[in-house]
Parts: C-alpha cells; sequence; structure tokens
C-alpha cells in the first residue's frame, strides 16, 4: 500500500474513520497528459466540499475515477474508511455514492420515472417494470426532499432546472450518502442557483456528504465548508472556506494573482458598424431563443454582452454570423442589409467571428495547422484562383506570417491543429480572423479553457482590433472578462437585452440584471420587445 | 481471450509454413482407372451457376470425373462467378495448352466465339449452344463442337405421364391443370416445357398447362413459390425445369401432396412426390465429347439431320445432336413404380414414334 | 388493368395470404434481430450475412447428422458467431459498424461457398431429405376453420415460433426491466453506464441475439422453405429485413407490418405464371417502396440517438 | 452514425519534428496500418485454409500466379496473368474513388454498384442507338452518358440524405436493387434485349468501344495470340480519374470542403460550407466514378449489357479498395491492383490449388475487418511499457485534459 505523500498545504488533520472519501496518491495518465498527479482528496462526513480548479485541472477525471467511469493508473481510494475497489459506476453506487454530471445523464425519450429508476428498475414477477411502485416512490422521495417532479413526464420536455431535480432524486434514489455534484450551476440561473443550494443545505442536514464541483469561487464560498484546488492535475491546496478569500483560492487556482484588468485607452467610436433591429430565432429545439433583439456596435469600440449562457447569446452570434436563420428583424453592416445572407457572403462582407465551440466549429482538428488558417476563406481570390482551384503558395505563405505574427507554437505549418495545445489552437482562430481586417469581429467565449498566457494575448489582440477601428462585439460567460474588455455591456436574459450598461457598472448589478432583477430603467427591453 | 488470439496467429503462421512442405511430397494429379488413350487435359468452364448448381454443371463435372477415371484424361475446373470470367476462364485453359475446353451452357456463346477464334488449334466443346459473334450470330467454328439436346423430347414423354394420369383422374386432385416451372425463358429451357405441353395435351385436350418462370437457377425458395402458386391454381403435377431452384418445386409439391417431375438427372431421392424425371444426359455427352477428341469415336447416332458428318481423324466436328433414339435423353421412373399401365403403354408409343420419326416434339412453347 | 384485376383475383384464395405470412416470417426475425440490436445503439446491416451463415450450417448439420432439431440449433449458434465477430469488432473496438457489416456480409457469402467447396469438393452438396426438414404443423381443430384455417394453422413450425418471438420480444422491450435497459443503451449510454448498467453486455447481448434470430431465419430457409443451400441463397432478404426495421420505426409490431407488406410482394411475385407484368418490375417494388418511406413521405422513421455510435467510457 | 475515420494524411503530413529518420517514417507511416491489415488478412486467411484441411502456402502462391504471374507451378503466362489483373483493377480503381469520395465527406457509398450499373445502362443506350456516330464523338459521348447516369443516381442518394435526412447506407443499397433489377427489365425481354441473346444487349458500335492494350489479332506476343490479353484502354481512363480525384481533393476549394464537411460538420457551417450542397455535390462525384466505370467496363470489356446481379462485386469490392487506400488517390490505386489481382489470381489459386476463388472474399472481408477495427493499434497499446488503459478515449474533448500540454492523440 502507498503512503499518501505530503501535499504541501497538508490537510487538517481528520480522523480516518470521520472521512467518507479518501483518495490517495491517484494518478491517471493519458498520452502526453497526466491528469492525476498523485492527488489526494479527503472529504468528510456530512460536509460540503468544493473541489475547485481551472477548466482542465483534472477535477473531472478525479471524481469519474471515485464514481468508477475511468480506471486510474495507480493509487487507492477509501470509502467511509474502508479500501474500496470500484471497477465500475455500479461499484461506486454500492458504496452509496452518486454523481450529477455536468452533461446530464438523462434520457429524453423516457420519462422522467423511468430515467430516475434506470439501473434499479422495481419489478414484479417476470421482470416486468412495474410503474406503480415507480411513481409511490419517487412520490416519497420527492416529498421528504421537497424535490417536485411528475415521473410521468417526458424527460426531454423538461427545462433544465428540473432535468437537473431529476438528476438529484435519481442519485437519493439509489440511497447515495455521497453526492459528486460536477459544475451543477453552469446551466443554472441564479434563481435555480438558490434554490439548489438550498437542496443541498438540506441534505447536509440530512447527513449526506456532498463533493461540489466548480470553478465559480464565490458559489464555492457561499455553499461549501472546506475546499481543495487543483492546478494542472495536482492538488495545490486544502483550504477551510471560513477562513479563506476569493483572492487565495484564486491565486492557487491559476499559480499567480490573475491580472483582472486590461490596459486600454479609452475608446473612440466612430460611425455605427453594426446595427441589430428586433431580431428573433429560434434555437435548435425550435423555441424562440431570440425575441427582438437590438443593438449598434460602433467602429472602434467593444460592445459586450453579459449573461448567464443559454439566454440567446450563442443565437445571437450565429445569425450574425450566418450559420442560423432570423425569423425576422434585420441585421445591417454600415448601413447594408445583411439579414439571413449565408456564412461565406456574411464574412466575405467583413464579419469575423471567433466561434465559441473551438474544436468542433472553429477548427477541423485533423487539417494542419496551415488550412486551418484559411478556413472560411477557402474560396476567397487571395487563396483560390477563379474561387476553386487552391494556391498552396499562398496559403502557406499566409500561414507563414500569421504563425509568425501570431505567435502560434507549431512545429510546422502543416502539423495538424490536434496535436497543439487549446491556447495555440485559440490563437490560429484568433490569427485568422483578425489577420483578414474585419469590420466587425463577433468573439464568442475567446478565451474559454485556454491558459493565462494565451489569454493575455488574446486580450491584448481584441483591444488593438478595436483601436484599429474594428467593431468587436464580445460575447463571455466570464463577467471579469466582459468587464475588462467592453467599453458598453449589453445585458441580455431570456432571449432579449434588457439592459446597456457602462463598463464601470458593478458587477452586483449586472449580476441582478442577468438573472432578470433590476429592471428599473427596462426601457431597453421595451425597444427590444 | 487475447491470449488465446495471439496462439491462434503463432499457430497460423506456424501452419502457414509448415504445410506446403507436407504438401509438397504428395502433389495429386488427376487419373488412374483403365487408361484406354493418350493422356489429354480436358479444362472444364462452368457458367455462373457453378458446380454446385444441381443441374447441368454438376452433371458435365460428372462426365469430366468419368472420363478421368475411364480414359485417363486430366481434368480441370474453373466456376465462372460473372459473365466477365467467360472468356479468361476459357483462355486460362487454351493458353495453357489444354487439348479440350469445354464451356458449359448456352450462356457461354459470345465467349466461346471469340476464345475459339483466338485459338484454332485447341478444341472446344460447348454444352447447350453454339459459338456466336458478339451480335448472337452463329458463327461456324472448325474447332467447337456443340452439344445439343432434344429436350423436347424428353418433356414430352413426361408431359404424357402428366396428360394421361390427368385424364384418368389418377392425379392427387384430379383438377384438369398441371403446370411447369422454368428457370428463365431460354431455348433449352424452353424445349423442354415446349414437349411437355405438347405431349399433355396431346394426351388430355381439355388440360390446362401453366407455365412460370423463376428467373433463378439456383434459389429453391423461388421455385417453390411459383409451384406454390400453381397448386393454388389448381395443378397437381409440376415439371420443373430450373436446376437447383427447381428443387424447390419438387419440394413443395411434396408438402402439399401433390405430384411433380424432376428434370436433367434422375431427382425421385430429391423428394417423395417425384413420380418421373426428364433426363439430359449432359454426363454423357460431356464424356463421348472427351473421347472424341481422345480417340476419335463417336457417339451413337450423333448426328442431325442436314449436319455434314464429323471427321474422327482431324477431330473436326460441329455439332452432337443427343436425342431419344440414342439414349442421350430419355425419362426416369420414379416413385411412382411401376407407372399404371396405360400411362406406360402411352409413354412407349409415344418414344417409339419419336425414335421412329413419326412424331416431332416443337421446340417453343406455344 | 388486367393485370389489376388479376392481382385483385389472387386474394380471393387463402393461398396469397398464407405465402405472405411464411415469406413475412422470414424477413421478420432478422428483423427482429436488427431491432433489438439497433436499440442497443449498435447498428447492423449484416443480417444477410448471418442469415447466409445459418442457411449453410443448417444443411451442413443436417446432411450430417440427420437430425433437424441440431442442424437448427447449429444454424442459430453460426448465426451468433457471425454476430459475435461484429460484436466484438463494433464493441470490444469500436470499429465503425457499417464496415464491420460490410465486412460480414462478405465473409458470409465467400466463406460459405470457400467452405462448401472445402467440406463437398467439387460433389454436390446434396439435398435434405423430407423427413429431415423443418415440419410443417397443423394445428388440429383450428385448421379446420374456413379460410382462416389454411392461412394461419397450416403454417411452418418456424412461423409459430417467429409470431411468439414477435409478442415476446415485444414486451420484453417495452414492458420489461431488461427491455428499459436496452433501450436506454442505445440512446445514451453514458446514461446507463453510470446507472451502473453495464452497456457492453447488453450491447453484445443484442448483437448476438440479433445473429441467434437471423441464423433462426437461415435454417428456416435452408431447411424449412427449401431443402439445399445454394451460394447467396438469402438473396437481399437480410436487406430486406433491415428496410422492415426502419419501415417499422425500430418497433418490433411495426416491422412485422412491414415484413408482412414485403412478403405480400413476393407472395404475388410467386403468381408470375398468370400475371402479365414484367417480373422485373415486380421486384423493385419492394426497394421503392422503402425508399419512398426513407424519403420521408410516408412519416419519418427516426433511429435510437446512439445507434452506430462506439461507446468508450469516461467520452462524454 | 460514426463514419469511418479517414484520415488526412493527403493534406497533411503528421511529421513534428523534421529530422531525417522522422521523415522517412512520417512517409511510411501512412503505409503502416494498410500493410498491416492485409497481412493479418493473409494470415487468418491462411489459418482458414489450414484448418479446412487445404495448403495455404499452395494456395497463396496460386494467387500470386494468377495476379503477378509469379510463383507459378503450371507455367501460367506472366503477361497474361498481368492482363488479367488489369481488367480487374480497371473498374476498381473508378468504383474506389467513388466510395473514397463519399468517405472524405463522411458519407458511406455502398451503392457504388447500383450506380455502376446505371451507368453501364446509360453507356450501353448512347453505344447502341447512336451507333452511326463517328467514334471521335461516339466514345467521349459513351463515357460521359455514364458518367452522368452515374452521377445522377449517387447524387439521388445525396439529395434524400441532404433533403429528409435519409441515411445513405439504407438508401443506397435500395437504389443497388434497383439498379440490378432494371438492368435485368432491359436486357431480359425489354427494350435492350438483343435479338438471339436472352439476358444481353447487342453489342456497343465499335466506335463505342475502347481499344484494348494490344491490337486484337492473332499475332503471338509472349507467346500467345495477343487477343488473349483482353487488357484495355480503360485503365488510362481510370488513372485519369485518379489524378482528378487527386487534384479535386488536393488543389481545390472543393475538396478542402468536402473533407471538412467529413471532419467536421459544425466547422463546415461555420465557414460558411453548405454541408448539404456539399453532400449532394460529393454524391454526384461519387455517383460519376461509379459511373464512369460501368460505362468503361462496358465500352472496353464486355460491350453488352448483360445480367450481373450481386455476381459482379465490383461495386462492393471497391469499400476495401478505398478504405485500404486510405481514401487518397495513390493508395486506391495501389489497393485496387491488390485487389485486382486477388481476383484474378482466385481463377488460378481455384484451378492450380482446388481452393475456392471464393477465399479472395474472406481475404477482403478480413482485410476490411482489421482496418475498421485498428486491431494492430491495439496491438500498440499492448505494449507491457506503456502500461495504460486500453480503453483510452480517441477524443479528448469531453475529457479533464490540462491545457497547455503539446502532442494530444492523433
Amino acid at each position: 500500500m502507498t503512503t499518501p505523500t505530503p501535499s504541501p498545504a497538508s490537510p487538517a488533520s481528520a480522523d480516518t474513520a470521520s472521512l467518507a472519501v479518501d483518495m490517495r496518491s491517484i494518478v491517471k495518465a493519458w498520452p502526453g497528459v497526466v491528469a492525476n498527479d498523485h492527488v489526494n482528496f479527503e472529504v468528510r462526513r456530512g460536509e460540503i466540499h468544493a473541489l475547485v480548479g481551472e477548466n482542465g485541472a483534472g477535477k473531472t477525471t478525479l471524481m469519474n475515477i471515485l464514481y468508477g467511469l475511468i480506471r486510474r493508473d495507480a493509487g487507492d481510494i477509501f470509502v467511509n474508511g474502508k479500501l474500496a475497489h470500484i471497477q465500475g459506476p455500479r461499484d461506486a453506487i454500492a458504496l452509496g455514492i452518486g454523481m450529477v454530471h455536468q452533461h446530464f445523464m438523462l434520457i429524453p425519450v423516457l420519462t422522467v420515472g423511468e430515467n430516475i429508476v434506470l439501473g434499479r428498475e422495481p419489478t414484479t414477477a417476470g421482470d416486468i417494470y412495474d410503474a406503480a411502485r415507480v411513481r409511490q416512490e419517487i412520490g416519497e422521495l420527492s416529498r421528504r426532499y421537497g424535490l417536485t417532479l411528475n415521473p410521468d413526464d417526458k424527460m426531454g420536455d423538461l427545462p433544465v432546472g428540473l432535468q437537473q431535480r431529476a438528476e438529484i432524486v435519481k442519485v437519493l434514489y439509489r440511497g447515495a450518502e455521497i453526492l459528486i455534484m460536477d459544475e451543477p450551476t453552469g446551466v443554472l440561473t441564479p434563481q435555480e442557483t438558490t434554490e439548489l443550494f438550498h437542496v443541498l443545505r438540506g441534505l447536509r442536514a440530512g447527513g449526506k456528504t456532498i463533493i461540489f464541483i466548480s470553478h465559480k469561487l464565490k458559489e464555492v464560498l457561499d455553499i461549501s465548508d472546506r475546499i481543495t484546488v487543483m492546478r494542472r492535475g495536482k492538488v495545490v491546496g486544502h483550504l477551510i472556506t471560513a477562513t479563506t478569500t476569493e483572492q487565495e483560492i484564486a491565486r492557487l487556482m491559476v499559480g499567480r494573482d490573475v491580472l483582472l484588468r486590461v490596459d486600454k485607452a479609452p475608446a473612440n467610436p466612430g460611425p455605427v458598424a453594426l446595427a441589430v433591429e428586433g431580431l428573433t430565432a429560434a434555437s435548435d429545439s425550435n423555441v424562440p431563443a431570440l425575441r427582438g433583439v437590438s443593438f449598434e456596435v460602433r467602429q472602434g469600440e467593444i460592445l459586450g454582452i453579459a449573461g448567464v449562457e443559454g439566454n440567446g447569446q450563442s443565437e445571437l452570434i450565429e445569425v450574425l454570423a450566418g450559420t442560423r436563420k432570423a425569423s425576422s428583424g434585420r441585421v445591417l453592416l454600415g448601413g447594408k442589409e445583411i439579414t439571413n445572407l449565408s456564412a461565406r457572403a456574411i464574412r466575405s462582407r467583413g464579419i469575423s467571428h471567433i466561434p465559441e465551440d473551438r474544436r468542433g466549429a472553429g477548427l477541423v482538428l485533423n487539417y494542419s495547422v496551415a488550412d486551418n488558417l484559411v478556413l472560411g476563406r477557402q474560396r476567397s481570390a487571395r487563396f483560390a484562383w477563379n474561387g476553386f482551384v487552391l494556391m498552396l503558395n499562398a496559403i502557406l505563405a499566409w500561414a507563414k506570417r500569421l504563425i509568425a505574427e501570431f505567435d502560434i507554437r507549431t512545429p510546422t505549418p502543416e502539423t495538424r491543429a490536434r496535436a497543439l495545445s487549446g491556447g495555440n489552437q485559440q490563437k490560429i482562430i484568433v490569427a485568422r480572423e483578425m489577420a483578414s481586417e474585419p469590420l466587425v469581429l463577433l468573439a464568442s467565449q475567446p478565451t474559454r479553457g485556454v491558459d493565462i498566457g494565451a489569454i493575455e494575448f488574446i486580450h491584448r489582440r481584441i483591444v488593438a482590433q478595436r483601436d484599429h477601428g474594428v467593431a468587436v462585439l464580445l460575447v463571455s460567460a466570464e463577467l471579469d472578462e466582459i468587464r475588462s474588455l467592453s467599453d458598453r455591456i449589453a445585458v441580455m436574459y431570456e432571449g432579449r437585452i434588457v439592459s446597456f450598461e457602462a463598463a464601470e457598472t458593478p458587477e452586483e448589478r449586472l449580476g441582478l440584471l442577468m438573472t432578470g432583477g433590476g429592471r428599473a430603467d427596462a426601457a431597453a427591453s421595451k425597444v427590444a420587445g | 481471450m487475447r491470449h488465446l488470439r495471439f496462439r491462434f496467429l503463432a499457430l497460423g503462421v506456424v501452419l502457414m509454413l509448415a504445410v506446403p512442405l507436407v504438401a509438397a511430397c504428395g502433389s495429386t494429379t488427376g487419373g488412374g482407372g483403365t487408361t484406354t488413350g493418350k493422356t489429354i487435359k480436358v479444362g472444364l468452364v462452368t457458367d455462373t451457376g457453378g458446380l454446385n448448381d444441381k443441374s447441368f454443371n454438376h452433371l458435365a463435372y460428372t462426365g469430366l470425373l468419368k472420363a478421368e477415371h475411364d480414359l485417363g484424361v486430366r481434368g480441370d475446373v474453373l466456376q465462372s462467378v460473372t459473365q466477365t470470367d467467360y472468356v479468361p476462364n476459357l483462355t486460362h485453359f487454351a493458353a495453357q495448352g489444354y487439348d479440350l475446353v469445354i464451356a458449359v451452357g448456352f450462356d457461354m456463346q459470345v465467349a466461346l466465339g471469340q476464345v475459339s477464334q483466338t485459338f484454332p488449334n485447341t478444341h472446344f466443346a460447348i454444352i447447350d449452344g453454339s459459338p456466336t459473334d458478339a451480335n448472337f450470330n452463329p458463327v461456324p467454328r472448325a474447332n467447337v463442337l456443340s452439344l445439343f439436346f432434344r429436350e423436347q423430347e424428353a418433356g414430352a414423354l413426361v408431359g404424357t405421364v402428366a396428360g394421361v394420369l390427368e385424364k384418368d383422374q389418377k392425379t392427387p386432385k384430379p383438377t384438369g391443370v398441371i403446370s411447369a416451372v422454368g428457370g428463365q425463358k431460354i431455348p433449352p429451357v424452353d424445349r423442354y416445357i415446349a414437349g411437355y405441353q405438347w405431349a399433355a395435351k396431346m394426351a388430355d385436350p381439355s388440360i390446362k398447362v401453366l407455365v412460370g418462370y423463376s428467373n433463378d437457377f439456383t434459389d429453391p425458395t423461388k421455385c417453390s413459390g411459383i409451384a406454390n402458386s400453381q397448386f393454388g391454381q389448381g395443378s397437381d403435377v409440376v415439371f420443373q425445369v430450373a436446376g437447383g431452384c427447381g428443387n424447390g418445386a419438387l419440394q413443395a409439391a411434396g408438402q402439399k401432396g401433390v405430384y411433380s417431375i424432376g428434370v436433367d438427372a434422375d431427382q425421385g431421392f430429391v423428394d417423395k412426390s417425384v413420380i418421373v424425371s426428364a433426363l439430359k444426359k449432359v454426363d454423357v455427352a460431356t464424356f463421348d465429347a472427351i473421347k472424341f477428341i481422345q480417340d476419335g469415336s463417336l457417339p451413337p447416332d450423333y448426328q442431325a439431320t442436314g449436319e455434314a458428318p464429323c471427321v474422327a481423324s482431324t477431330r473436326s466436328c460441329t455439332e452432337f445432336l443427343f436425342n431419344l433414339k440414342n439414349g442421350g435423353v430419355g425419362y426416369a421412373v420414379d416413385n411412382l413404380n411401376p407407372l399404371p399401365s396405360d400411362v406406360q403403354t402411352a409413354v412407349t408409343n409415344l418414344e417409339n414414334a419419336i425414335k421412329a420419326g413419326q412424331q416431332t416434339p416443337p421446340e417453343t412453347v406455344s | 388493368m388486367n393485370a389489376l384485376l388479376i392481382i385483385l383475383g389472387l386474394f380471393k384464395s387463402p393461398d396469397v395470404y398464407h405465402s405472405t405470412l411464411t415469406y413475412g416470417t422470414l424477413l421478420l426475425l432478422p428483423a427482429l434481430g436488427g431491432v433489438i440490436s439497433e436499440r442497443s445503439g449498435v447498428v447492423n446491416i449484416a443480417m444477410e450475412g448471418m442469415m447466409l451463415t445459418g442457411a449453410f450450417f443448417a444443411v451442413v448439420a443436417d446432411l450430417a447428422w440427420h437430425n433437424v432439431w441440431l442442424a437448427v440449433l447449429v444454424a442459430i449458434i453460426a448465426g451468433g458467431f457471425m454476430a459475435l465477430i461484429h460484436a466484438v469488432v463494433s464493441i470490444r473496438y469500436h470499429a465503425d459498424q457499417i464496415v464491420s457489416g460490410v465486412a460480414i456480409n462478405i465473409v458470409a457469402a465467400g466463406l460459405t461457398v470457400f467452405l462448401l467447396n472445402q467440406f463437398y469438393g467439387v460433389q454436390e452438396i446434396g439435398s435434405v431429405a423430407p423427413q429431415f426438414l423443418i415440419p410443417n404443423i397443423k394445428v388440429p381443430v383450428l385448421d379446420a376453420i374456413p379460410f382462416i384455417g389454411p392461412i394461419f394453422f397450416e403454417q411452418n413450425l418456424v412461423v409459430y415460433i417467429a409470431i411468439i418471438l414477435l409478442v415476446a420480444i415485444n414486451i420484453i422491450l417495452f414492458r420489461t426491466r431488461l427491455g428499459l435497459r436496452l433501450r436506454a443503451v442505445g440512446e445514451h449510454p453514458s446514461a446507463a453506464d453510470t446507472a451502473g448498467i453495464n452497456v457492453y453486455t447488453l450491447r453484445y447481448g443484442a448483437v448476438i441475439a440479433s445473429g441467434l434470430l437471423s441464423g433462426l431465419a437461415g435454417a428456416f430457409l435452408s431447411i424449412g422453405l427449401s431443402n439445399t443451400f445454394v451460394p447467396n441463397m438469402t438473396d437481399g432478404r437480410g436487406y430486406i429485413a433491415l428496410a422492415a426495421m426502419i419501415f417499422g420505426k425500430w418497433t418490433p409490431l411495426g416491422a412485422f407490418a412491414a415484413c408482412l407488406i414485403f412478403g405480400l410482394g413476393q407472395a404475388i411475385y410467386d403468381n408470375t405464371s398468370i400475371i402479365p407484368i414484367s417480373p422485373y418490375f415486380l421486384s423493385m417494388l419492394p426497394y421503392i417502396l422503402t425508399l419512398v418511406v426513407l424519403a420521408g413521405l410516408v412519416g419519418r422513421s427516426i433511429p435510437p440517438a446512439a445507434d452506430g455510435i462506439p461507446y468508450e467510457p469516461g467520452n462524454e | 452514425m460514426a463514419t469511418p475515420s479517414a484520415p488526412t494524411t493527403e493534406r497533411t503530413a503528421s511529421a513534428d519534428t523534421p529530422t531525417p529518420l522522422s521523415r522517412v517514417i512520417a512517409y511510411l507511416r501512412p503505409m503502416g496500418t494498410p500493410l498491416g491489415s492485409v497481412l493479418f488478412a493473409f494470415v487468418v486467411g491462411a489459418i482458414v485454409v489450414v484448418a479446412t484441411r487445404g495448403n495455404a502456402l499452395l494456395a497463396y502462391e496460386s494467387l500470386a500466379c494468377g495476379g503477378f504471374g509469379i510463383f507459378c507451378q503450371n507455367g501460367e503466362n506472366t503477361a497474361l496473368q498481368l492482363s488479367n489483373t488489369l481488367v480487374f483493377t480497371t473498374p476498381l480503381i473508378l468504383t474506389g474513388l467513388a466510395v473514397a469520395v463519399a468517405f472524405r465527406a463522411g458519407l458511406f457509398n455502398i451503392g457504388a454498384e447500383g450506380q455502376l450499373v446505371m451507368g453501364a445502362i446509360a453507356a450501353a443506350v448512347v453505344g447502341i442507338k447512336l451507333g452511326t456516330w463517328p467514334a471521335l464523338i461516339l466514345l467521349p459521348s459513351v463515357l460521359i452518358a455514364g458518367t452522368l447516369a452515374g452521377a445522377a443516381y449517387g447524387g439521388l442518394a445525396g439529395v434524400l440524405k441532404a433533403v429528409t435526412g435519409a441515411h445513405e447506407v439504407v438508401t443506397t443499397i435500395m437504389l443497388n436493387y434497383v439498379a440490378l433489377w432494371a438492368s435485368r427489365y432491359l436486357i431480359i425481354g425489354g427494350p435492350l434485349q438483343a435479338p438471339g441473346a436472352f439476358n444481353a444487349s447487342p453489342p456497343v458500335a465499335a466506335g463505342a468501344q475502347l481499344p484494348r492494350l494490344v491490337p486484337l489479332n492473332n499475332n503471338l506476343l509472349f507467346g500467345l495470340p495477343q487477343s488473349v490479353f483482353t487488357a484495355y484502354t480503360g485503365i488510362f481512363v481510370s488513372l485519369f480519374g485518379a489524378a482528378i480525384y487527386f487534384f479535386i481533393m488536393r488543389r481545390t476549394a472543393l475538396g478542402y470542403e468536402i473533407t471538412a464537411v467529413g471532419q467536421s460538420q459544425r466547422a463546415a457551417r461555420y465557414a460558411g460550407i453548405s454541408v448539404r450542397r456539399t453532400i449532394v455535390v460529393t454524391m454526384l462525384i461519387s455517383g460519376a466514378f461509379a459511373g464512369l466505370a460501368g460505362a468503361v467496363v462496358l465500352s472496353g470489356l464486355s460491350h453488352s449489357l448483360v445480367d450481373t446481379y450481386f455476381q459482379d462485386t465490383t461495386g462492393f469490392d471497391a469499400i476495401a479498395v478505398s478504405l485500404l487506400g486510405q481514401n487518397t488517390a495513390i493508395g486506391v490505386v495501389l489497393a485496387a491492383i491488390l485487389f485486382g489481382a486477388l481476383h484474378a489470381g482466385g481463377q488460378v489459386m481455384e484451378a492450380d490449388a482446388q481452393i475456392s476463388h471464393n477465399l479472395v472474399f474472406v481475404l477482403e472481408a478480413l482485410v476490411l475487418f482489421s482496418l475498421a477495427a485498428n486491431f494492430l493499434r491495439t496491438f500498440k497499446f499492448r505494449l507491457p511499457a506503456f502500461g495504460r488503459s486500453p480503453t483510452q478515449p480517441a477524443e479528448l474533448e469531453a475529457q479533464d485534459v490540462v491545457v497547455g500540454a503539446a502532442d494530444e492523440p492523433g
């Protein structure tokens, strides 16, 4: 048996028997990446324990190991003081561990009841599914924890908040004593988050142990009792919530003090570059996602769109970029209507787009860096003769120029984009979209999942674009990013711009607006609606 | 599982290397038996039906085996997968210097016309056909021997059996309806059916003869389906002229409790419902062709009227005709043995009349 | 016009219904296999090959041992074995399931003829004697019912078995715990996995079940409806079964309805002796009908969400 | 539906550190998987042969003899065997390209056979009905007619996919049957039946026929009459097709877009590529290659439209050809030569080793299994030194990966 290696910040000594979970020296490596490097992780019974770290720090891997979804390469797991042999979720469930995943593990075509009891279905003779008992048992659980659900509803018809509730009931139904919540608030509105925290506290009062994975420090400080911080696959700190501060956690998470402000000169806005009037559009599931959005972006300014994810920001950007059709309203570029033109036409008219899904949309991962640097412009006169025959030399020259200019760290222009780090992948997109000298730059989550160095680089570049006279529309889930980059802020809520705010607006006010509160000056939404 | 597979791989490699060493010691060639003439090499090319067609490809091969045994020739076979294989397969044997290359089936006429021109010094034989040019017009080739059969004569004999039984109401469900299932509407098939129809109507003028085609020579379910539908129309005797496919018709008759008639070979063993079989001795014809090439001996009464006689010394001949008279076609009594006396009498009478040239069954279905 | 009247005339006799049920059943077994396999999330276009393998080994075993039950068992196992290959390659090795299915179909077509030659040389494989074929069963009393009796109660044993399997599989799929889990695995394997359900076991089971059913269909074809094996004797029936499965929207009853439609087509085709239409046109109809369905002209057909996607744990 | 991973080795070499050795490896690496798969197939095939009491070495020797005219036991003529291989290879290159271009766009065209038949039908109609035209116009017309018919037929599956979402695998399977029955209808009792023939059309006019490589006469060449060498100039059409494929995929924006759609539809949409249009265009190109194959065979080899109902497997072999060729032009040509040689060799194997030519299909399927399952990859992961879980996710998108780390598995 391995003895746990003492970590730099050793945990507050606890009686082993009082530990619900004790993971010792866990190692998990993928080729080229060590996701968990001798991680020690202890959770006391009956506490809410926050596991924090940046995207990619190894939190989810660690929890997937605890839940049996991933096999560890080395290390031991003790549950309630006993060495646990976890080969799969089945073992974890038997040990009283339940997990609510970031991406819900729900099956839309099945009913709520079927989803909840899946894997532990009550049956009558002959393996027949006992729907009556399912209703009764879920009814009991719902009453006990105040989590109302109708077992006969089709899961796919429920809103996100209720789906998460079903996930929690699902875990409780399995008799879980230890609940792992992986980024549970990412998809929730602040109200739903408050409600969730209420439920979690109730569960803690009922003796359950909760592991709360998050990178949102305010929430962590609000809900947790103790905190474990991870960075780059290693545990870098064990903290007690009551005695720590946001800054301390942030410093541990990123390894140095986070640069919160971007140095930039005051904006010097020119004429209106992009104007949006009464835009409406439907989401993929065909429900209204944009309910009348109007705004203007001027040359040389950055308009930040703040909002909880899922309030129509993605759809707005897609409509502007031409990958989604607007059902009504107009988009004007420099006074000329471009509504519902094709993505190619819009791009050729001078709108660049840094998409939120870097690996899925912004890059063809199996293409070379050079090929990715012309993605979307493969038919432009610059790279293709008559828009058809590629001019490989021109592409290569262009690639070499951008690689140098944007410091893309790649062995050769022919290297596949897949082989590059996230930051360098993002730089490919940023380089491509900025180098084509656009009139308007749509930047959606431009620094998500990117290392600090690349974040700074990208932020500087966005500001440089603004100073160059480009109209920038910035969408980000990070309020800090919005506040430090934007010259003006538009707050989006439920498919509408509910308010335009100045860059200096306090975070609290933005938070309120983002969640549908503080509509004192709802004039904007009236104009929009 | 994992280790097992590795072991299998290792085993495979070892076997692959070891086996040829063993086998190299015992290379096999055809032969044995009583050798009567010089050893010649005979290549047989099947049509796309393949050797297991339970029909003429198989019978031709049986004839080749007999020749290997009795005549001491060396025989090799190539099965064609597609029609485009015919030319390369025929060419293969001709280029290898085989003395006789036999093409089995009507389908190979064009290919044979082409290859026999390329190899004018190689002997060729073809069953059920004659060489043609690409436009399907017959072309004379001195080096090609056509093996034709008077299928209509065999068809007429079994047609008489069916017709007389029907007239006598001795069939399982006397309805005055009989039927035939053909593999495809091609001359060798239609000659059978033409004779069958003609003779049955001669025996019982009120009889109704249903004719269906399966468009398939191999799949028994196709023919059993067609036979079943004919039984539904009242037929209680079915004549199969569809090779392996037709076996399904025989089987269907057995299940329905009606009579069936086999084709080409004696098929009494296939199903108890088979009362008689129409015989087409492709095996005999194949053997005769090989023997002719080997020693120049001719089958009895092989010659059709108007054909020039064969020249045994140069092996020059264009056609062997197999008919009732020379025993190349015929019939066999199977599971209705003996036949009712009036049936037997009618069959024998017709047989004699055809042999004597007094009756000539038609070649085409009316 | 005349042809139409003749075709309509066929419906007066029970024969055409009888044939429809027989042919429909032959398609139903692999179609049910397809439903089970694809409901578990493994695309299966290999029923054709599994059926062919079953058909071959049924005849081989029947000729060797003169025992029809043993032959049927061997056919089922042979079909299951081909399915196991598909399962290992596509589940264990995350192979593309269509490539694997194509390979199964090619290997079945090649291997059966190869073995035919190796086992029987260039001799004939021979025919199975009638007493060693899967028997037709007349249900006493019921078969005497006019019209209905000959259609439903004078069928091959396999037809009865298939109907029982149809009912059973429908219940299992939609009423039992096993069925719920199977559907969950096919819709969202990660969700099932995290609920403690063994995704691999269920998928292996489902794919192998499809092979067992296809193997039984093969036996029905070669030693039930026929009495011998001929190369490629399935003649696309596995593909028609695939079409029936899609036609039937991945449900057993829907697939059965589609199988009956295709079976009716075959039953009408059998009457080519009296129908004055090119049989080749008739042969095209089932495929064109399927295309029409696929084109969405007769309602869309949506596969299980995770159909065809290899499951790799921990990879959402 | 997962589409087969089609490595885009043609666009991007995976050379990360350009030392001379790694460059050599980088060039050889794309060959590793296909060669390994072929080796795997032959080893397992040998086991099958041995297990059924056959002589594996003799079988393979005669295969090699039939395919390439080497290791011959019975004095087979090398030139003749090579000519036969070329005959099989000619359409396989084109159908292989047809399947490959579809694979590039993430589409699985099982319908190459049907498209080939449609191409042959169109070519036959033109070659027969317009037979009086001068060869200079007629021959190109025949080939173009076949190409267009195949394109239309493939495009039909593409339109169904793009408009209704009908899966191309199922639609193309159904279209195969429709095409084969249609051709049967035409030549058996239908309008194209030749007088005197029962399941064939008349031959196309002489001016519609692709000439042979060696003139059709009985002068001796390599010890045989020249007319035995059926290899025809269709091979140049096929190689020209491969060159066009290479050009489209590597040097045009269209090829760039087709591959982008195959790699990531989201990225394609983002890049302003119409995914639906690209699917339709891809299937048009795919069908065009297959249709051209049908026209080439008709014009250069069979001359008449004949009944090929599932006896001809060119359209299905194409799947193995394109996968083995890794969807690259040169790869497809090499794989087509291999499979052409196997088919040509099957004939000799049957004659000399008494092993059914159907072993070739077993080998083909084994190659497919090996390529699809990528057994070789798993072998590599099982090397003891790695000590990693074999169920390593291929994509780390959703994984908790430390950002900034270089070199993810590709």
